[in-house]
């Protein structure tokens, strides 16, 4: 067994070196596919964490009625904090409030006019799950101690359906590039193998086993996809770094993909799909070339 | 050893190659397959080795009938038959030893006696010089004469020879049938199909000759021409 | 010449239909290079799309000083008009924005309490580059007759840097794409022409020019260009106006690319490059493959 | 028409393959060369047609030296040399017709010449039923017949022959060379390399023998052997 595996591994990298140009090509082809994968992956990775950036600062604004008394706040805040996918409650003290929106609108000379504080106590409810935040209003509209829900709502629900849209639209995409890439990097296997037909056939006319053809060839699809993957992540992690850096030192407010963990998942995706693609493409390319008497 | 009944074969463009041949050839004999270029001698050799199907007709080889063969049994079939290819059908890739030692590869022949053998055969062949070449780097003699070294390094029970000689110089020639003479003396069939009408002439063995894919002349020490 | 076209073109087709499987692997892989770099472009164009419909809806609000007249205001809206890149001015009416700004509070109970409206008259201007709002912010901020601008500054620079960056990853993304596209399609043609090694050679024995050789392997590109093109377009058009329709209904609010014109332009695009790739990607490979003597 | 001087010939991998040969061979004159397998008379016609050049030394065709010629001139070199190759070089993806045709079509002959040359040349060399068939679906005396129909379809002026009776039985292979010489006496330089003692010396001509590189013999009218 060990003995036939050194010699499908030698015999892999006989054929590795002898047809040079050739692999050299496929091995292009599959790490610029994979390149191409790699950045899908990375997109789409960014454009979630941007939309879950969005959402986590998504909230609720509940407006209490006049009469609502400042004992009952603790009970209200328990009874908002107890509600699914309510993440935080935050109360806001009508005087707070007031002093804020003094603020933020110096031009309304009001503070002259007006001693009196117009504004109701309110709540901030910071929520987990855009897609929730429709439901959430709905509900909360029917408690009595409740004046008003603020109209960020419909926003809400706007980004919450884009979100959702986007990453179907990114799942979509994703699973089209895999298959893309899968085609691209099969085809240009099964291209270097039929080229070499013909000395597939002379081997099965002195007496090799179809086995016995295909372990070197699948062996050869494993280091193919190996080195096409490693050149990919290497290209990528460079890149994607360079552009992070660049990114962030111009638009540092939009939050990119940092976390190496995530990062490393998805450079160990292209390395995968690299090797197992080689391997399959192999496989595949050899039984449909050799003949099967 | 071999026995062939009435066997055909029509190619799928129509062309009858092979007509109504019966042939039988016991173990340990030498046979010349002569005929004019076109006759049918390579064909009736491919379907021996099972590198082609007859149409019609049964095939058997140490009593086994190639039309039962099992696809997973033909590569062992043709381990046990070695083969002198007319077009000799060497790998471009491959070294003059990779060549020749591909054979026993297949058969998980331990380096050593790979080595041993291969060696050996390419003494025999004169080629021990040209191990390290591909077969591009040599004259057209030479590729034949590592299909040859190839055909019989493993010691097979059958030789079948599809014009062994077609590239060589007479001196040559003479030299690699002696050598197949000596295999055949060791217990190996031998099936020769040639136009080398000196050699038929002087090492004189059984001749069967094709005509239209037809067997129109069968005799014991014959000569190339009736 | 005529002749020669016919002889060339029928050489062509003769070895595109001789060398089946090869041909129909590369275009398979060539119209899947294409639909990859179609949906990069896609994408691109509607990014670009969309950042070009938030900027539409950038605006500087400018407040007067209360003691500007209501004489002044044509020759100030003329004033604001001139500026550079400023595409739109409208006036607001210090009334009609205290209406709408009690519309827009309603829980502020002011109208009960107040019935003088604190509110400056203002201006909101509509700016045709939103890279371009900080320096006109700026430059309004010294004019006499304004009291304040309002803080969307900074949220518009912050747009603008963002689209800005999106355009430039999304151009790197495209050029790089496009460079990929290429490698894939020159590669898998260069794999059939090495395939086809052995003839070429034999041509060159007998007496074939390079350029007899070349013209028909550049025909052979240029048609397997073609059909990879087609089908990748037609593949892309069919799959992004179900896409749109998807969509639209899901999240009407978000503005797709409609435009047939840009689509076009798009899918026009794909075929160039198809057909471009094709012929060279046959002219380099026999390039590369003939025997320079 | 074909003068060598002082020719050498050194492959790549340091082998000797050619060593001072010089050689004047006179218009329409008819030459065999032999010698053993890997004597180097493969890698000598080789060079006559351009397909290798020469470590050292000159080679003239037609009083134009093929070292001093411009890449862009091989083309036409080649055109005015038909060559039978020890190997055939067939293009398998195209028929026989399409393969004789194709040495006139790099001339821009009209159609209709070449089919007219393409059918005369396949009648006489006894293939016009194949016409339409692929390289692979013929036997080895038929492809190298295709080869040997295809290097005089358009009458040039030099004929290398190498080895182009290997395949083919006696009888076919004698009026090959019947053939030959009758293209020959049509003002037709011919060079054959062969291994065919009963030929040469049946059809006597100038015989000119190599041995490792170097010739060793050079005679009007000789025998194979000395
Ligand atoms: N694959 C094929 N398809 C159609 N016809 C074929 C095929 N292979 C061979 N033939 C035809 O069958 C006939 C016999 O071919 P075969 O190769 O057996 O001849 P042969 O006796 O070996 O001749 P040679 O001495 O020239 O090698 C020939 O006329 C050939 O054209
Ligand atoms: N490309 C090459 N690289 C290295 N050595 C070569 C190459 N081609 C040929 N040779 C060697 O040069 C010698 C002469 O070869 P050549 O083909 O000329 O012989 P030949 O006389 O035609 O023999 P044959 O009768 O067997 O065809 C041979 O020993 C061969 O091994
Ligand atoms: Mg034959
Ligand atoms: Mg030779």
């Amino acid at each position: 067994m060990i003995r036939d595996f050194i010699f499908f591994f030698s015999e892999a990298l006989i054929s590795i070196r002898r047809s040079g140009l050739m692999i050299a090509i496929s091995i292009a082809t599959i790490s610029v596919s994979l390149v191409i994968f790699g950045i899908f992956l990375l997109i789409s990775a960014n454009i979630s964490n941007l939309s879950n950036f969005f959402s986590a600062k998504l909230e609720v604004r509940v407006y209490l009625k006049d009469q609502v008394a400042q004992t009952d706040i603790p009970q209200l805040k328990a009874q908002f904090e107890s509600m699914p996918h309510v993440r935080k409650v935050e109360f806001i003290d009508r005087d707070v409030a007031w002093d804020d929106f003094k603020k933020n609108f110096p031009t309304i000379k009001l503070n002259s006019i007006l001693s009196n504080n117009p504004l109701p106590h309110a709540f901030r409810l910071t929520v987990s799950e855009t897609e929730q935040i429709p439901s959430l209003v709905t509900s909360i509209r029917t408690l009595k101690t409740v004046d008003h829900v603020s109209e960020m709502g419909e926003y809400a629900n706007r980004i919450a359906t884009f979100s959702k849209y986007t990453r179907i639209a990114g799942i979509i995409l994703v699973s089209l590039l895999t298959m893309a890439t899968l085609l691209i990097i099969v085809n240009t296997i099964r291209l270097t193998v039929i080229a070499r037909q013909d000395e597939i056939s002379i081997m099965q006319l002195v007496g090799a086993t179809v086995s016995f053809i295909r372990w070197p060839f699948i062996i050869e699809g494993l280091i193919i996809g190996i080195i096409g993957a490693v050149i990919a992540i290497t290209f990528l992690s460079f890149g994607y770094s360079l552009l992070v850096v660049k990114f962030q030192q111009s638009v540092p407010f939009v939050p990119m993909l940092f976390d190496q963990m995530a990062l490393n998942l998805i450079y160990l995706t292209v390395f995968a799909l690299g090797t197992i693609l080689g391997i399959f493409g192999a496989y595949l390319s050899v039984s449909k070339t050799v003949q099967h008497y | 050893m071999i026995r062939i009944k009435r066997l055909r074969k029509v190619y799928p463009n129509g062309f009858v190659a092979l007509e109504d041949v019966d042939l039988h050839i016991t173990r340990n004999e030498f046979v010349y397959l002569v005929g004019q270029s076109g006759a049918g001698k390579s064909t009736l050799l491919n379907m021996l080795y099972r590198a082609d199907v007859p149409t019609s007709g049964e095939i058997y080889i140490d009593n086994i009938s190639l039309s039962g063969l099992a696809p997973k049994q033909v590569p062992y079939l043709r381990r046990s038959i070695g083969v002198i290819f007319q077009d000799y059908k060497l790998l471009p890739k491959r070294t003059v030893y990779e060549n020749v030692a591909f054979a026993l590869r297949v058969m998980h022949f331990s380096r050593s006696r790979i080595r041993r053998q291969v060696t050996q055969v390419l003494e025999l062949v004169g080629l021990q010089q040209k191990m390290n070449h591909y077969p591009s780097e040599l004259s057209g003699g030479e590729q034949q004469r590592i299909c040859i070294a190839r055909a019989i390094v493993n010691n097979p029970p059958v030789l079948l020879a599809d014009e062994p000689t077609g590239s060589l110089d007479p001196d040559t020639s003479w030299e690699i049938m002696q050598l197949l003479s000596k295999i055949n003396a060791r217990q190996t069939t031998v099936v020769v199909a040639t136009h080398n009408k000196a050699i038929v002439d002087d090492i004189r063995k059984r001749v069967v000759a094709l005509e239209h894919g037809r067997i129109v002349r069968d005799e014991q020490l014959g000569l190339y021409h009736a």
